[in-house]
């Protein structure tokens, strides 16, 4: 199998981190990679919806949502019950898997760009529409059982004016308000550095990675199981919905890769302000730590597979 | 502010708490208050400061013993349960 | 009217800072912005006046210079006896609409760029003087009528040697040295990626305006009322000037330009070691929360289109 | 410098001061100083930090009383009236 | 840790040692460590902190006397020869 | 001589410096600088040697280590006798002179390039392996006759997982396990804003070298004409290695540079762990504050022009 170089870098931050090396990506230089990264995914998708129509993708925009929602209604019960682990941890893991990773899906957008496959323009919209509902779903399932007010005020602050949720949404309108042709003189920054950007964010995220790995050893193997099957589980369900839905082939690719992935931007910040008994190092390490690898590295061409083989049959 | 002894209150908290403790610091009615970024070890673990929220910040407030108690005391309240956090006071003379 | 989209970038900056949002510039990035678009625009006059005759530009600088000096005066009796304010403040607020902001003339360059009009190369030149009299001026202002000594060798040293005019002027030496074949290489760098690293600026700009706009509030509506119509007024006068030496449209916006915008870079900086008794909070809520803005979207376009409709005239 | 009772002297100031500051603190004979960047809130507002001017500087000197403070009646009556500053002095036992 | 009198510890040092300085305070049993970076001047000349290694980090400790005196005296026997060191304790008392 | 604009930024750097300036490059932003040198450099040596066969390197690579190593050894009795210099600042000056500077390196691949001049891909490797002996042999000399346990283990660690090699080496296997297709969408990023990302590096080495320039004149004349000879004697080691070993133009120049070019980066960390009695400023202060910008400024050229001597004779 032949990697994509980006992942490389991934591979390499891993091994700095591992190795104790004094290679460290100051924090404003993570900081400035990930508002990059947020903003120039949304303006990519923003002049992509330029040139599409709106109506046609409020019906399956709700579809989306709906079977978005489920996934942290799965996964929760087998943390609590299977995984005998703690409400608050349960409900705030669930939180992460049913959020949305934007690294992730940039990893997936790159896989299909080097293929020279296209996607639909609206995905990106999808991806801010899929990063909140998770959590609020999430600090309902900690609250259940337990008295007490939560803070909804400042919870919902954090989801909707957090910078993740905000430069998305803010790019796709600028890219969808400027259109394709205004857009022209920041294609330079915006569209060609990004998959350079995205190799330097991988670099840090071997890092920090490396350095979750190890903790979440600690909270035993069934964390790691989960951390494996829960998004091949709902890349599957993404795959079925894109395929009922009359996707592309990599709009579906993108969809799978969006339902699999596990934020780790959004997600632990407002889960800190809304459940902060959930311990920060359990679902941080198996997003960042398990999840994140395991779906730059064998999931995304696993769905694309699976995708390719149901597309194989249908067409 | 010269006359009584004052107190320098150090609390050390997970970043993310910022913008709350800097809220319930004038609420409680300082004078002022000043901020620094770090990063430790502690019982909550390791806060590396890789980025903004995965390290500490360090919140300074001078002012009377019975102020910095006060706060000291919301703030166990409020935070010690789940958050990291570590604050202790000192002695100090204003010198303006 | 269409907005440029890098106008945007500074509305969601404002929208994210008066929504509290946790989205938030690290200082090393903001520094890092600001040092590039020095830069980048001294570079690129000096590869424009390269291409330029010299001696011709002494006498319309002279001109230039002069009307530029008029500016703070006209504007200190105006805050002084009309605005009835301290007479430091009037003096610091004066030297900061004489002083010019390099990312309002950005504005205005990426302006004429997208309408595909030149300009003058050696406006840059222009931008470089304008920055430093004003400033002196103010100094000289706030010093009549009180005693004890200015601190002149610090205050100086402050704008001569100060990171504005020395990147200004140093990116102009070294792109006239070097000339458009030798700068080649450095062009995806410093051209290419300008008006994206503009866009960028601009959010941090929104971001930092916000909480600006609240604070000039306190000081009533002759400070707001002051930093839109001087701004327009010193247009007029740019427009006047341009028209008369015989500059081609381009010249005459980014002239008008220069004269209508305020600076926040440099002249807060100077002001605050040479006139230690002004409020910093006026003389920057004025300049950056509202007069920056309000040039930035509806100044541009005004200008342009007096300018236009004087060289209709005119032709 | 261990014999007698030592004294950090604490300033905190707008970061434009550093340089001053500094001079000051090296003229008036001290052994050495520290400089760390903070933000904060005060009399003179709030000190946000997002660029360099925009934000405080904390500068601490380890001294004699009488250094601590000949420094800091200096820089009470050059720049407290126009300037954000603030300034304390503690006790400490020097270790090496 | 309320009952007995804390003291706080703090170590300025070249920016290299940081690795090294934690580990020792790790193993001396200290509960917990903060590190922030400076920059400064002293007897080693300027350190300005135009890059990591340029700079100067601060080391504090919040611990018993006796582990501040053996973490102190670690410190002075290792590095103060050779390194930019300055280590000084202040009595604190603990608010969680 | 017509300098490349990028070695004027060096100047506009150091003058900033000397006319103490207020612009100062914020810390981050210097690290996330030399990061992006390190790697760009690996990547394009990767690609360059994805091109190339390997096995006929092995003994070139040999020569170019023993020579390499060699340098050190001559430093050393000549800064020890000749210079009444402390064995453990000898030993530590002498490490920083046998490894090598990866701007200096790429100041020359800049200099090639804009001569149109090609050479030899595995000269990154060379760069990677010529970084490392020289400090282990410095390290070696400093022991001798001292005792006490050097800790060997630390130091081994800090430097083959200190970030320079950790970058260099990584880039190098990631561009070669690529090749030229994959790494294309990283182009824009890697190879493209190099020269540009050169020149906002050199801007701060200015900066740096002016402050280190004072210093190292406190130390006599002796290391400023040791830092100026020892660079010319080493570059006539490599043009005649490289001559010898068949190398094109353009390699042995870059071969030439890397001998004569001192550490600043690797050596100085890896010294102040492993040789804690050498003083930082001396070492730091000749190769930064004289040998760096003599090489950039002079040295380059004048190895250059030693080499095309040669050539032409040989030719
Ligand atoms: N004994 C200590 N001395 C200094 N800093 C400490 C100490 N204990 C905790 N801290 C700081 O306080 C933060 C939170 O502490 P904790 O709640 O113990 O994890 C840590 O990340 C450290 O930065
Ligand atoms: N009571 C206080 N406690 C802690 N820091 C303070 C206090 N008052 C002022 N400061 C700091 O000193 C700076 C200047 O203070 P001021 O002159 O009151 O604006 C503020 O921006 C704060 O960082
Ligand atoms: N008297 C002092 N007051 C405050 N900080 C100091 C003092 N002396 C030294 N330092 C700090 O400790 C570092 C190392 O000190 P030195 O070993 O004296 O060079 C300096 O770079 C300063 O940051
Ligand atoms: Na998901
Ligand atoms: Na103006
Ligand atoms: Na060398």
């Amino acid at each position: 199998m032949a990697f994509d170089p980006v992942v490389l870098f991934f591979l390499l931050g891993a091994i700095a981190g591992l190795a104790k090396s004094d290679l460290k990506i100051p924090m404003a230089i993570y900081e400035a990679l990930s508002i990059y990264l947020l903003l120039a995914i949304g303006l990519h998708g923003g002049v992509k919806l330029a040139e599409s129509e709106l109506v046609p993708l409020i019906l399956p925009g709700l579809a989306v949502l709906t079977v978005g929602a489920l996934i942290p209604l799965l996964a929760f019960p087998v943390l609590r019950w299977l995984g005998h682990m703690p409400r608050a941890d349960s409900a705030s893991i669930a939180a992460h898997y049913g959020s949305v990773s934007v690294v992730t899906f940039s990893v997936a957008v790159a896989f299909l760009a080097a293929r020279g496959i296209d996607y639909e323009g609206h995905m990106v919209v999808f991806l801010v529409l899929l990063e909140m509902p998770a959590l609020v779903i999430g600090i309902l399932l900690a609250r259940m059982g337990t008295k007490g007010p939560v803070q909804w005020g400042k919870t919902m602050h954090e989801v909707f004016f957090g910078k993740s949720i905000l430069l998305l949404a803010g790019g796709l309108v600028i890219g969808f308000v400027a259109g394709p042709e205004l857009m022209d003189p920041l294609e330079p920054m915006f569209f060609d550095l990004f998959k350079g950007v995205l190799a330097l964010f991988l670099l840090e995220m071997g890092l920090v990675a490396s350095s979750r790995i190890a903790e979440v050893r600690q909270y035993g193997l069934f964390l790691v199981v989960f951390a494996i099957v829960m998004p091949v589980v709902s890349a599957i369900l993404g795959i079925l919905l894109g395929w009922g839905l009359g996707m592309s082939l990599g709009g579906t690719l993108l969809l799978a890769t969006l339902y699999a992935s596990a934020s780790y931007i959004a997600a632990p910040a407002a889960m800190r302000i809304a459940v902060p008994k959930a311990n920060p190092a359990l679902s941080i390490g198996a997003s960042l730590g398990v999840t994140f690898p395991f779906n730059i590295f064998l999931g995304v061409p696993l769905y694309f597979w699976m995708t390719q083989w149901l597309y194989s049959l249908g067409g | 502010m010269q006359s009584e002894q004052m107190l320098l209150l150090t609390v050390v908290a997970e970043a993310i708490l910022e913008d709350i403790l800097i809220d319930e610091v004038r609420r409680q009615g300082a004078a002022g208050y000043t901020v620094s970024d770090t990063r430790g070890w502690g019982k909550h673990g390791k806060r590396r400061g890789n980025w903004r929220q995965g390290g500490n910040i360090k919140l300074e407030v001078v002012g009377s013993p019975d102020l910095c108690d006060r706060i000291a005391k919301q703030f166990k309240e409020q935070y010690e349960a789940d958050y990291g956090l570590l604050m202790f006071t000192s002695p100090v003379t204003l010198k303006n």
